[in-house]
C-alpha cells in the first residue's frame, strides 16, 4: 500500500479535478440558458406557440432527468421507476390546482408531500442495491401506477383533465401558465434553479460522501457517515426534484394521465441521462432537448418510433458510454484550466 | 365455492406455473452464470410464441416441428446477443457495466416487441389444437394440457440431468456458485457464458411453444413474464431448479386463487407485490454468500 | 521450465501496489514469499494467475508470456492457484470439486479422469470418505486439503499457494507442508506465501522478502544467516 | 484572455446551434396552404390516428382510408360552399400518429393548430385521448368533431367547440340486443357480466346490468379481468358455478380472445354468449369458437342510409369491412359531420361552422346523428349473430339479414 503521505495529495488532486469538471458543467448551463433565451426571442418574434410549448415540455422533462442523474450519477443507483415521483408531483399539483389555482400553494404541497412519499418509498427501495434496486424501483412504480390506473377518484385510466390556467406571482410580474413565452422563461428559470440547488448540494461535503459512496461502498462507514442515511437522503432529494418538475406538467398541458408514471416515462428519463452524460447534471438538460427533438421528428416521420428509440438506447450505451457531456465537458474543463493559468 | 371450482383453478394454475418455471430456468441459468439480468428474457417467449403461431397458421406445421426449427435458432441468437452486445460491456467499471447491460437488454426488449408487432401485428395469437377433453366430475382437463404438463416434466428432468451429469452442467453450477474459483480451475468462462446464454434462451423458446398451445401471446407481454421469472428465482434460489419449479407452480396456483377469491384483475399484480415483499424482507438473502 | 517475473508493476486505482518486482523459480523449487500484511504478496500471486492485470512488466512460464491472458487460459497453461480463502464450491460435492480441477488438463479421457480421481482418493483418504458431501460441510483443514487436491489433479507445472496453514491445527499444518514437499518432488514449481515463516522456510529452497511493493531481500532458505536477515527485513 | 474568448466562442456556437435547431424545426413542419375564408384553397382537416401503441389494433389502415375518403369527396366536387357560389372546395388531411399516448396527441393537436395551421380538427379516438385534446381546440377556437370518444361526461365540461360521433354511444350500446331479449323464446332469466378492466367497458356494464335488472333478467354475477390476463380458469369456474342464461362479455376484442377460447374449452353452457365488441379481429383470432355468439355492429351495408354508397366505396378501396374494423363508422362519421357542418355554414369560417354544429342534426348511413347541447350524439347499434361462420344482422327485424337462432345451439 501507499505511504500515508500520498493520500491527501491525491485526494486534493482529485477534488480539483472534480471541481474543474463541475465548473465546466456550470459554463455549459450558462450556454444552455443563453441558447434557450435566443430560442425564446426567436419564438416570440415569430409568434410561435407550438415549439415554445414543446421546448417547455423538454425543460420539464429535463428537470425530471436531472433527478435521475442525481441518483444515477452521484450514488450509482439506477432507478427504473423514477417516473413514480414525476407522476406523483403531477397528480398532486393537478389535484391542488383543481381545488384552488394557486401556484405557490400547489408547489408547497408537492414539496412536502413528495418528501414524505420519497421517504416512505425510499425506505423500501434502499434496502437493496444494483440490479435489484432497478427492479424494486420498477416494481414500486408499477404497483402505484396500477393503483392510479384503477382509482376512479384520480380519473383512472383517463387521467384528470381540465386543470385551470394558473397565475404564477413572482413579485414584480405574474406569469400565466398558458402564455407560451412567459411560461417557457419561467420554466427555464425554475429548472436552472433545480440544477443550481442540486449542484450546490452535491458540491458540499455531503455530496462528496456520496461520490465516495459510489466509488467504494465499504470504505465510507469509516469516514463516520451512515451510508444508509446518506443514501436515503439523496433518494428523498431526487424524489422531490422529480416531483417539482412533474408539478409543472399539468400547468403546461392542462391534464395528467397515468402514462406519466409508466415504465416508458422512467425509461425515457434514463435514456435522457445516458445520452446527456451520467453524473454531469447538465447532461440531463441537453439530453432532454436532444431526445425531445429526436422524438418529435421521428414521431412525425415513422410509425415505428419504439424501434428507433430502442436502437438509440443501444447505440448510445455501446458507442457513447459517457454520453454527450462526457465527451464535451472534459474539453470545456481543459479550456477553463488553460484560461485560469 | 365448491371444491370442484377450486380444484379446476388449481389444475390451471399448475399448468401456467409450470410454464413460468420453465421461463425461470433459463433466466436462472443466465443470471447465475453471466450475472446479467436479461430484461428481454420474457420477450423471447412473446416473440417466439408469435412466430410459432404464425408458422402454425400459415403452414400448418406440427408444434413439434415448429419447436425443432425455432429452438436452435433462438439458441444461436441468444449466444450471439451475449457475445456481440453484452460481453463488450463487461470490461467497463462495475457501475457502467450494470447500467450498460440494463439499457442494452431493455433496448432489446423494445426492439423485439416492436419489430414483432410491426411484422406480425400486435394482436394476441395462439395455436389452437382441437383436442378432446377428459371430464372428472366437474373438472375439465384437455389432452393438450396433459401433453404440455408432461412436456414440462420431461424438460425439467432433462435440464436437471444435464446439470447433474455433464461437464457443461458441472461448469454451470461451479460458475454460478463461485465464478472466481471456476476460472481458477480452468473453466473457459467466455465459452460457458456464451453457451449458457444460448441454452437459457433456448429454454424460453421451448416454453414459448408450449405456452402458445394453450395461452395466447402478444408481442408486448414479455416484461411481465420476466418479472414473474425473476420473482421465482429470487424466492426459489438462483441456480436451484427444483426450487424454481415449486415456486413457479405455487405462483401459478396463487394467481388462479387470487383471481377466484379476489378478482382476476389482481392476478398479474401478485408477482410484483411478492417480489417487492421478498426483496424488502431479505435484501441480501438470495445473493450467494460464500460459506 | 522456469517461472520468470520481470520488473512487474501493479496499480489498484491510484495506489502503486507492486513497484518493480523481479523473480525467478525453477522446476522442483519451492520459493517462499515473505512480508508483512499488505505489502503486495497476494497481489503478486493474483497477478501471476491472471486475476489482476499488471500495469507494466512481464510474466512468463517456460517462455510463454502470461500478460493479457485470462485466468482460465493461464490456468490451462499449467498454473494452479490455491487462494487464501480456498474458494471451495459450497454447493458441489467433494468429488465434483475435484472433477472441476480436471478442467485444467488439456488432454483428457474418461479413463484418465477416473484414474486421476482414484489416485487423489488414495493420497487423501479423508476426501474419499467424504466424496458425496458438499464443500461447506468440511472442516477447515479438509477444505484446505480439497483445495490443494483440486489443484494437484490438474497436473500443473506451477502452483501458487497463498497462506495455506492459517488457522489450522498443527497436525494438519504438517500434512500441508508434506504435500508441498511432494509437489516439489514431482518437479512442480511452488510459490508459497506463508505467515508461518519457520515452517515455510523448512520446505522452501529460496525466499524473497517484500516490502512496500519491492523485493528487499532474497536468499537461500538453507542458510541460517539468511534467516536472520529475513527476520530483520520484514519485522518493522 | 483565453477564458473570455472561449466563453464568447461557446455562446456563438450555442446561438448557431439554436438557429440551426429552429431552422430544422421549421423545415420539419409542413405548413398547409389553407386560408380561412378562401374559395380556392383546400379546406384542411387535422387529425391523429393511434397507428402505434395500445389502440393500434383498432385502427388498421385508417391513414389510407382517410386519404381515400378525401379523394372520394374531391372527385364528387369537394365541399359545396354557398359563399363561393356553390363552388366545390377540395378537402385535405394532415394526419399524425398519436401513438395511443394522450401527451403525444395533445402535442400534435397543438402543432396542427399553430404550425400546420389546419382549419378544423376531426378525430381523435378513445376516451383517454379525447379527454385532454378538447382544451387545445377550445384555446385556439377550432371546431373539433371527435371520433370514438364514447364517455358522455367528457363532453360536459362547458366546451364551446367540441363534438363527437361515437357509435354506438354507451347509453345506447346494447339497446337493440336487450330489445331482442324481450322478444325471444325461451326467455332468459339470468345474466352474468364479464368486464374488461377499462373505463368504457365498465361504463357499459354499469348501464346494461341496470337495464337487465329493470327488464326482469337477474344479474347473477359481475366479474372483472385485466387486459394482460391469459388464464381465465378462475373466472370461468365462477361462470360454470353461477350457470347464467346469458353471458355478457363487455370487453375490447383483443383482451377477450383467451376468454372466448377458454369458455369453449371448458364447455360453458348458456342460451347466448354476447360480446359487446364482436369484431372481425376477434373472429380472425378465435375462428369457429365465435359461432352462434351475438354482438353489436354499428352499421352494415344492408342498412342503406344517406352516404351509404360513399362509405362502401371508401371501405372497398381501402380493403376493410365494418366487421373487421367496427370503429371505422365513428371515424368516418366525424369526417362526414364536419363536411356537412361546413356546407351548412356555407363558408370556411370556424365561427359559422361552430354555430352549424351546435345542437345540429347530421346525416349518416346508420341514421341521423343528433347532438345534444354538450355535443354528444345519440347513436345506437344493430344486433348481429355469427351464423355458419358469417355475420348476420338479426335485430331489429326490419333491417335484419337473418333470423336470430335462439337459444344459441353451439352453447348447449
Amino acid at each position: 500500500m501507499l505511504s500515508p503521505s500520498h493520500l491527501p495529495l491525491s485526494a486534493t488532486l482529485r477534488h480539483d479535478r472534480s471541481g474543474l469538471l463541475m465548473r465546466a458543467s456550470h459554463v455549459l448551463v450558462v450556454v444552455f440558458v443563453v441558447a434557450a433565451l435566443v430560442f425564446a426571442a426567436l419564438g416570440a418574434a415569430l409568434g410561435d406557440t407550438f415549439f415554445l410549448r414543446l421546448a417547455t415540455e423538454a425543460l420539464i422533462l429535463g428537470g425530471f432527468a436531472l433527478s435521475v442523474d442525481i441518483l444515477l450519477g452521484y450514488t450509482g443507483l439506477l432507478s427504473l421507476g423514477h417516473a413514480l415521483y414525476f407522476g406523483f408531483g403531477a397528480y398532486v399539483s393537478a389535484l391542488m390546482l383543481k381545488q384552488t389555482p394557486s401556484f405557490w400553494l400547489a408547489m408547497g404541497v408537492v414539496l412536502v408531500a413528495a418528501a414524505a412519499f420519497g421517504f416512505l418509498t425510499g425506505l423500501i427501495a434502499n434496502r437493496v442495491r444494483g440490479v435489484y434496486f432497478a427492479l424494486v424501483t420498477f416494481g414500486l412504480a408499477q404497483v402505484f401506477a396500477k393503483v392510479v390506473y384503477n382509482t376512479r377518484a384520480l380519473g383512472a385510466s383517463d387521467g384528470m383533465i381540465g386543470i385551470p390556467i394558473v397565475p404564477i406571482e413572482l413579485g414584480v410580474v405574474t406569469v400565466m401558465s398558458n402564455a407560451p413565452v412567459a411560461f417557457f422563461l419561467f420554466t427555464l428559470g425554475f429548472v436552472t434553479m433545480l440544477y443550481a440547488v442540486s449542484a450546490y448540494l452535491l458540491d458540499t461535503s455531503f455530496g462528496r460522501v456520496l461520490g465516495a459512496l459510489r466509488a467504494n461502498e465499504n470504505r465510507v462507514p469509516f469516514l463516520g457517515y451512515s451510508t444508509h442515511r446518506a443514501r436515503l437522503a439523496i433518494y428523498v432529494f431526487a424524489s422531490v426534484v422529480a416531483a417539482l418538475s412533474g408539478a409543472l406538467y399539468p400547468m403546461l398541458r392542462g391534464f395528467v394521465s397515468p402514462e406519466l408514471m409508466f415504465f416508458a416515462a422512467s425509461g425515457n428519463a434514463v435514456i435522457t441521462v445516458v445520452i446527456g452524460g451520467v453524473g454531469t447534471l447538465v447532461g440531463a438538460l441537453y439530453g432532454s432537448v436532444i431526445l425531445t427533438v429526436l422524438k418529435s421528428v421521428i414521431g412525425t416521420m415513422t410509425e415505428h418510433h419504439l424501434i428507433v428509440v430502442g436502437l438509440i438506447f443501444m447505440a448510445v450505451v455501446i458507442f457513447l458510454p459517457k454520453g454527450l457531456m462526457g465527451f464535451v465537458r472534459p474539453r470545456v474543463a481543459r479550456l477553463l484550466d488553460g484560461g485560469g493559468r | 365455492m365448491s371444491v370442484d371450482v377450486v380444484l379446476q383453478v388449481v389444475v390451471g394454475g399448475v399448468l401456467l406455473g409450470g410454464l413460468y418455471a420453465l421461463v425461470a430456468f433459463g433466466l436462472s441459468l443466465i443470471y447465475g452464470v453471466v450475472r446479467i439480468l436479461n430484461f428481454a428474457h420474457g420477450t423471447i417467449l412473446a416473440v417466439v410464441g408469435v412466430m410459432a403461431s404464425v408458422m402454425f397458421a400459415s403452414w400448418q406445421l406440427s408444434p413439434v416441428l415448429i419447436a425443432l426449427i425455432l429452438v436452435p435458432g433462438v439458441f444461436v441468437i441468444g449466444a450471439l446477443f451475449y457475445r456481440g452486445l453484452l460481453r463488450p460491456l463487461e470490461r467497463r467499471s462495475p457501475l457502467e457495466a450494470t447500467i450498460g447491460t440494463v439499457l442494452v437488454t431493455v433496448g432489446a426488449l423494445l426492439i423485439l416487441s416492436d419489430v414483432t408487432a410491426v411484422l406480425a401485428g400486435p394482436m394476441q395469437r395462439n395455436i389452437l389444437l382441437r383436442a378432446p377433453v377428459i371430464e372428472v366430475g366437474d373438472i375439465i382437463i384437455s389432452i393438450t394440457q396433459l401433453a404440455i404438463l408432461a412436456a414440462i416434466v420431461v424438460l425439467t428432468l432433462a435440464i436437471h440431468v444435464i446439470l447433474k451429469t455433464t461437464w457443461f452442467g458441472l461448469a454451470v453450477r461451479a460458475v454460478t456458485q463461485e465464478p472466481v474459483a471456476a476460472e481458477l480451475c480452468g473453466a473457459r468462462s467466455l465459452g460457458i457464458k456464451t453457451l449458457t446464454f444460448g441454452v437459457g434462451s433456448a429454454t424460453v423458446a421451448m416454453a414459448a411453444v408450449l405456452y402458445v398451445l394453450t395461452f395466447p401471446v402478444d408481442p408486448y407481454m414479455g416484461f411481465g413474464l420476466t418479472v414473474k421469472a425473476f420473482t421465482i428465482i429470487v424466492v426459489g434460489g438462483i441456480g436451484n431448479l427444483p426450487g424454481a419449479l415449486i415456486v413457479g407452480v405455487l405462483l401459478g396456483v396463487a394467481e388462479g386463487l387470487v383471481g377466484l377469491f379476489w378478482g382476476p384483475e389482481w392476478s398479474p399484480a401478485i408477482s410484483v407485490v411478492l417480489l417487492l415483499l421478498i426483496l424488502v424482507a431479505f435484501p441480501a438473502g438470495f445473493r450467494w454468500r460464500r460459506a | 521450465m522456469t517461472l520468470r517475473i520481470d520488473n512487474l508493476h501493479v496499480h489498484y486505482g491510484l495506489s502503486h501496489v507492486i513497484q518493480g518486482i523481479t523473480l525467478e523459480a525453477k522446476p522442483g523449487e519451492v520459493v517462499g514469499i515473505f512480508g508483512r500484511n499488505g505489502v503486495g504478496k497476494t497481489t503478486l500471486m493474483k497477478t501471476v494467475a491472471g486475476w489482476v492485470q499488471p500495469s507494466d512488466g512481464a510474466i512468463a512460464l517456460d517462455g510463454q508470456p502470461f500478460v493479457g491472458l485470462t485466468p482460465d487460459q493461464i490456468c490451462r497453461h499449467g498454473v494452479g492457484f490455491v487462494p487464501e480463502d480456498r474458494r471451495i464450491f459450497p454447493g458441489l460435492t467433494v468429488e465434483e470439486n475435484l472433477k472441476l480441477g480436471l478442467m485444467q488438463r488439456n488432454q483428457r479421457s474418461r479413463a484418465g479422469d477416473r484414474d486421476a480421481v482414484a489416485r487423489i482418493y488414495e493420497r487423501f483418504p479423508r476426501l474419499a470418505e467424504r466424496r458425496l458431501q458438499t464443500g461447506t460441510t468440511l472442516s477447515g483443514g479438509e477444505q484446505q486439503m480439497l483445495a490443494m487436491a483440486r489443484v494437484m489433479i490438474g497436473e500443473p507445472r506451477l502452483v501458487l499457494i497463498d497462506e495455506p496453514t492459517e488457522g489450522l491445527a498443527p497436525m494438519i499444518v504438517a500434512e500441508i507442508f508434506a504435500i508441498i514437499r511432494e509437489m516439489k518432488a514431482n518437479g512442480i514449481i511452488v510459490v508459497l506465501v506463508e505467515q508461518n515463516i519457520a515452517g515455510a522456510l523448512a520446505v522452501s529452497d529460496r525466499f524473497y522478502a517484500i516490502e512496500r511493493g519491492h523485493v528487499v531481500l532474497t536468499g537461500d532458505a538453507g542458510v541460517q544467516q539468511a534467516h536472520d536477515d529475513l527476520m530483520r527485513a520484514i519485522s518493522v | 484572455m483565453t477564458g473570455t474568448t472561449t466563453k464568447r466562442g461557446q455562446q456563438w456556437r450555442a446561438a448557431r446551434v439554436a438557429v440551426a435547431l429552429a431552422a430544422v424545426a421549421w423545415l420539419a413542419s409542413t405548413p398547409a396552404d389553407a386560408k380561412l375564408g378562401s374559395c380556392t384553397d383546400p379546406v384542411v382537416f387535422g387529425t391523429t390516428i393511434s397507428e402505434t401503441g395500445l389502440f393500434s389494433t383498432l385502427t388498421g389502415n385508417w391513414r389510407k382510408m382517410t386519404e381515400i375518403f378525401a379523394d372520394e369527396i374531391n372527385k364528387a366536387g369537394g365541399i359545396k360552399l354557398s359563399s363561393c357560389g356553390d363552388k366545390g372546395v377540395p378537402v385535405k388531411f394532415v394526419v399524425y400518429d398519436d401513438q395511443s399516448v394522450p401527451a403525444t396527441a395533445v402535442q400534435l393537436y397543438e402543432r396542427m393548430a399553430s404550425v400546420d395551421q389546419v382549419d378544423f380538427f376531426v378525430g381523435p379516438d378513445w376516451s383517454s385521448i379525447g379527454g385532454p385534446v378538447p382544451p387545445v381546440a377550445e384555446r385556439h377556437g377550432i371546431p373539433i368533431v371527435m371520433g370514438n370518444v364514447a364517455t358522455p361526461s367528457l363532453y360536459q365540461r362547458g366546451y364551446k367547440w367540441v363534438w363527437g360521433t361515437p357509435a354506438p354511444a354507451v347509453p345506447r350500446w346494447s339497446e337493440r340486443y336487450f330489445d331482442m331479449l324481450a322478444h325471444v323464446d325461451p326467455k332468459p332469466k339470468t345474466i352474468m357480466f364479464l368486464t374488461h378492466d377499462n373505463p368504457v367497458m365498465k361504463a357499459i356494464t354499469a348501464v346494461w346490468s341496470k337495464k337487465a335488472a329493470a327488464q326482469g333478467i337477474k344479474v347473477v354475477g359481475e366479474e372483472m379481468f385485466s387486459a394482460d390476463l391469459k388464464d381465465f380458469t378462475a373466472l370461468i369456474a365462477k361462470v360454470r358455478a353461477a350457470k347464467p342464461d346469458i353471458v355478457y362479455i363487455s370487453s375490447f376484442d383483443n383482451p377477450s380472445v383467451p376468454l372466448v377460447q377458454q369458455l369453449r374449452q371448458f364447455k360453458v353452457r348458456a342460451m347466448d354468449v354476447h360480446h359487446a365488441m364482436l369484431t372481425g379481429a376477434l373472429k380472425k383470432q378465435v375462428g369457429k369458437d365465435l359461432e352462434g355468439m351475438t354482438g353489436e355492429l354499428t352499421w352494415f351495408p344492408s342498412v342503406k342510409g344517406p352516404y351509404a354508397d360513399l362509405y362502401e366505396r371508401v371501405m372497398d378501396r381501402t380493403g376493410i369491412t365494418m366487421f373487421d374494423s367496427i370503429w371505422t363508422l365513428a371515424r368516418l362519421n366525424s369526417y362526414l359531420v364536419m363536411i356537412q357542418a361546413i356546407e351548412k355554414a356555407g363558408a370556411v369560417d370556424r365561427e359559422k361552422v361552430q354555430k352549424a354544429l351546435y345542437k345540429g342534426t347530421f346525416k349518416s348511413p346508420a341514421g341521423d346523428i343528433v347532438f345534444d347541447e354538450h355535443g354528444f350524439p345519440d347513436t345506437g347499434a344493430f344486433t348481429i349473430q355469427m351464423q355458419n361462420d358469417k355475420v348476420e344482422v338479426v335485430w331489429p327485424p326490419d333491417v335484419a339479414t337473418a333470423k336470430p337462432i335462439w337459444p344459441s345451439p353451439t352453447w348447449q
